[in-house]
């Protein structure tokens, strides 16, 4: 199994994809001879040129909706909006429309189109510029959402969502695309709507969500030491969620702590809460513990910036409230 | 509707073909107006009674693989597309029947097999589309072209610019059709744009332009033709600006209070499409009265097709939603 | 006391306000001559002119940008946006600016601006012009949310937004513009970030908002007839909002049902049930139900609108299986 | 920075001062350059080399009431509009004697007592915000002017239409500086516009649009001065068309692999504003000499002071979110 980084797993399901595929095609701000502000499509332009590795201007909205005009005659377009926070620009074109052409035509028209985005805290890029919303499009009906937080689950998923008829968004950490892992020689797609155990545990599930999946993970380790088994679960998929792999874990453990880098308030813990409360009332024995960004923008200064995204000692701080209230 | 003879102005037989075209659209249009008044029709409805010349003259001159998309003011599009009175009418109300199958109503009218991909209930939502459809026409070296309608009002949205800049930037084999109506809603033209003439909005762009007269179907038909002709032949994008007017309210049920009292009479007498047309054709009075009571009779089937439709189960609506 | 419908309420509130204060003015598609598309509006251009009552083109992210940049300066402008689905056109300036300046300024900035929108079903609007996306607004520090369901509040609340001096995302919904009701002579303010009990209850907290706040009242009156005491909680303010007035009730309770129209999935009902799962978890009889739309777009035929928004008797059910639970 | 004797040409000693403040920002930006190379500074850092002459001769002609709102390169123009190297430096570092007091760094300086309202990271953010002031200032009849800088790249964003389209149909004092430097990011400008001369996109809203040399600071600061007068004068806004060259990558550490090898060292022997400046006023090697080393002296100790400056502590980052 080679080792790759999550950028080199994105690069290669949309160069394989493309290899196979003259339907596949991508488009973005600066993607071809830059190769994109994180370097994610470094190298496409020479392999596929300027046709399929298109360069666009800046214009978020347009540009996805040229991707949908292309999915409804049967492309399958990825288009990379460069950072998260300039969604804003494109909403429209996602939730009014692709979303929305396969129903209010009554199911003559499918739009595979795949909207790629990053974003996340780290080296202070500021308030504009790291935004987490991934809980405003699982709020939308027939967009399917995905957050991979590993280089062969983003990989798999990247692949699927290419080849969904639906429209998907897809959520990369920006923080994460230096990390490396296993990969498969050939590409697994993983099925939209499947979680992943990333570890088993007894004492506590924690629902954890790119990132944080990784803070998630440190913590367990530490909470090992200190006796407390944790299980972490990451949905992977967040819209369509795999609801009873999270209710079966959380009737397995009994305790639920949900960890994103959004801010809590209104965020994608608060579906994960919601779900986990009602499907595994009975099973509880402890609230199920938010963990998330502090209710403020991003600000600047490092010092601040670290004080306001979840970490790892904030996760395991969760994992105690949850396990010291019945122990 | 049947493709015919094309390029250069369009025959006497040909004007016929669209004269009634136009005069079924403003039929059914009225109908429509009047179901609304008597409560049988839900949502919001928008009819195009003075603009049928661009309808019929716009859509006639495409080819059969060519698309549009349109806006929430669509019922003389889709008729002039090819989309059959019954399945729009049954549509309006509600029906399993309808073009949308009743999932989408006249803000949303599809018919993908005749090539219309959606009318859009956001203003301008359908312009970065129609640059992608086109640009999957260009990928795939089809000599087919994609064609969006909106109005004077939409040429004031970020989405009208991003979109058109795109295509011209990419040359895609696109045309936009501008429906200068002189109003967005109960704004006047004035109030709303900067600039009085719409092919100005092209130059941004570096877009040809062309100025059209929208109250005569034959200058419409000839200039789409040329500007499917440029649009075809790979030479990129060409904005249509047709200069057209709103013989009626915006929505079915508007007292138009902010319109100057004589304007709409004013209009009714000197821009109507369809006098316009018969006059050039020179239809008499007979013609004209039996032409009317075989298109009343397609409209007033097109209503009784729609009642005896079929209303969709509650439970439909959770079908199509993923595909 | 006089009697003044929901829609009065708002125009009442938006003239006294600018008979009051020249820095009030109001701006938005279509609202000067035809007093908006839902008539809020009608008669202000005569009072006040077209300076004041700005009819403004199709350009919906222009107009909120427009409103910030005045109320930077010391305006108050208050922005209409015909429909709430066409918030997707302007979120870039609601979040990523009016919700950052005074943040990103490091506090030199103020943004008094309010944004007031209209959403939901009824009448068959179809899927682009009925979208209920008050959760989205939630999940931005930065901005306050409020959706008001009564003609006091919506005037009381609509006054307090006008003055506050933050950005305020204000929804109404379309079909309580007619409803009527008693309101004080002169303007009672309601402060941002209070609840509103309209019935005390003993077996079940509906925590409603908007339209579903009268359902909820309905499905009170009949749950009463067998037997069941229902509180009907309207928070009126989304962000902040008044948790401890939440959690007293369920506290008192035992129970919660959350409604409101949009979709459940993601919706704000999923905020309240994870603030209410974590606040009252050792008072819970039952877990918090959520009552909202279906997971679809609107759909346009009536007896499919019907069915997919929710009513009274969804509220009723809801009810019923959480008092059910534990009978 | 004190305010000059205006209208008509630039004299010599006011060429004198422009000389200095634009070599003060070319050494601000190349220390920035520096400490970031070295890992001293957080954050997306975005200079202006070679575009000096734009921020100087457009701030220097604004009055002092007049307010500015930027983009993500913004160093430049913060500096022209009057912060204190000193405050801008320190907020790159991220401390609270910074102009934006540590919250937002290079892409979100504000200094609003000096009239700079902020830079804005996203691009075309702004714009809106520079209509919706100008026209409280027409509201309350001050003889005031909102002004935005945008860069070429800019022009593709809907905002961008919106914003310039409202502002001319309002008749607001405002002026939209496009710093065409011919790149967005790594795009060349023939890959992001299908127009090349940027004026043209001020046909789209009928606007007045002024060319103008951006590396001739007095060509800058004339045109600005007119700029300034059309709008203040109640006649609308005004669009300058403003080339220049971005001297550099598109952020601090940009290899650069879009640009043609010999474009950037072309550029810096023939387009180098400092430069043509310097021979228009005849600068001798010792004047230039001294000058330089009372500009370094200033420079280094803005990274002194900012090095010595407070850190926020991480509870402040809970303020500030609500007034
Ligand atoms: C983005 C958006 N804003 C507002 C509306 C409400 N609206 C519907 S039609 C319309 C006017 C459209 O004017 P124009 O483009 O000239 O088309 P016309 O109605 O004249 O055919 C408006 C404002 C909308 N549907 N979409
Ligand atoms: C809406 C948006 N899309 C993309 C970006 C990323 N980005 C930052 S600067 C830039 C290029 C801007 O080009 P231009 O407007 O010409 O300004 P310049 O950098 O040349 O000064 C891009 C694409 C952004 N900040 N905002
Ligand atoms: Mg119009
Ligand atoms: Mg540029």
């Amino acid at each position: 199994m080679p080792e790759i980084s999550y950028r080199e797993a994105v690069r290669d399901a949309l160069s394989r994809a493309m290899r196979e595929d003259d339907d596949v095609f991508v488009m973005g701000e600066d993607i071809a001879e830059m190769g994109g502000s994180m370097g994610v499509t470094q190298g496409m332009l020479d392999e596929f040129g300027p046709e399929r590795v298109r360069n666009t201007p800046i214009s978020e909205m347009a540009i996805v909706g040229a991707g949908i005009g292309a999915a409804m005659q049967g492309m399958r377009p990825v288009v990379e909006i460069m950072y998260e926070d300039f969604l804003t620009l494109s909403l429209e074109q996602i939730v009014n429309q692709a979303a929305k052409h396969r129903y209010m035509s009554g199911g003559q028209l499918k739009v595979p189109v795949t909207i790629r985005t990053q974003g996340g805290a780290g080296w202070s890029p500021g308030a504009q510029h790291a935004q987490q919303l991934e809980a405003w499009l699982v709020h939308i009906p027939g967009l399917k959402v995905v957050f991979a937080s590993t280089p062969e689950d983003v990989r798999g998923l990247l692949w699927s969502a290419i080849y969904d008829d639906n429209p998907v968004v897809f959520f990369e950490h920006r923080t994460l695309y230096g990390i490396k892992g296993e990969v498969p020689e050939e590409i697994e797609p993983i099925e939209l709507g499947k979680a992943r155990i990333h570890r088993q545990g007894e004492d506590v599930t924690v629902v954890a969500t790119g990132r944080l999946v990784h803070e998630a993970l440190a913590a367990a380790q530490e909470a090992e030491a200190q006796g407390v088994s944790v299980e972490v679960f990451d949905p992977r998929t967040l819209q369509p969620l795999d609801e009873r792999a999270l209710i079966d874990s959380v009737k397995k453990t009994n305790r639920c702590v949900v960890a994103h880098e959004a801010v809590v308030r209104g965020g994608y813990g608060a579906e994960i809460a919601a779900v986990v409360q009602h499907g595994a009332f009975d099973w509880l024995d402890a609230p199920v513990e938010r963990v998330g960004a502090k209710f403020v923008p991003l600000p600047f200064a490092p010092v601040m910036e670290e004080f306001v995204v979840p970490h790892a000692a904030d996760v395991l701080e969760a994992i105690y409230r949850t396990v010291g209230r019945t122990a | 509707m049947a493709k015919v003879e094309k390029k250069g102005a369009a025959s006497e037989p040909l004007l016929r073909e669209f004269f009634r075209e136009m005069l079924l659209i403003r039929r059914f249009e009225e109908k429509v107006e009047e179901r609304f008044r008597a409560g049988e029709l839900p949502g919001f409805l928008h009819v195009a009674i003075g603009q049928e010349a661009v309808a019929v003259g716009v859509c006639r001159a495409l080819d059969d693989g060519d698309v549009i998309m349109s806006t929430h003011r669509a019922h003389g599009h889709t008729l002039a597309k090819g989309t059959h009175p019954n399945e729009l009418m049954a549509e309006l109300y509600g029906k399993l029947e309808g073009c949308s199958h009743g999932y989408g109503g006249s803000m949303h009218l599809y018919d993908v097999e005749k090539g219309m991909l959606g009318a859009n209930a956001v203003v301008g939502g359908g312009l970065p589309q129609i640059t992608g459809t086109a640009l999957a026409f260009k990928f795939r070296g089809e000599p087919r072209v994609a064609l969006a309608f909106f109005g004077d009002g939409a040429t004031n949205i970020g989405t009208f610019h991003e979109a058109l800049n795109l295509a011209q930037l990419w040359q895609v084999p696109a045309v936009f059709v501008c429906e200068n109506n002189w109003y967005a809603e109960s704004t006047p033209h004035a109030q709303h744009s900067p600039v009085r003439s719409m092919s100005d909005r092209a130059v941004a762009f570096g877009m040809k332009a062309i100025k059209v007269d929208g109250q005569d179907v034959e200058d419409v038909y000839a200039n789409t033709q040329r500007a499917l002709d440029h649009a075809r032949g790979g030479n990129g994008p060409v904005f249509l600006d047709v200069e057209t007017y709103r013989l009626t309210g915006h929505y079915v049920g508007d007292p138009q209070v902010y319109r100057p009292k004589d304007e709409l009479r004013e209009l009714r007498e000197t821009q109507d499409p369809i006098d316009k047309l018969r006059e050039r054709i020179g239809l008499g009075d007979d013609e004209l009265e039996e032409l009317d009571r075989e298109i009343t009779e397609i409209v007033d089937g097109s209503v009784e097709f729609a009642k005896a439709g079929t209303d969709p189960k509650p439970e439909d609506a959770l079908k199509n939603v993923y595909a």
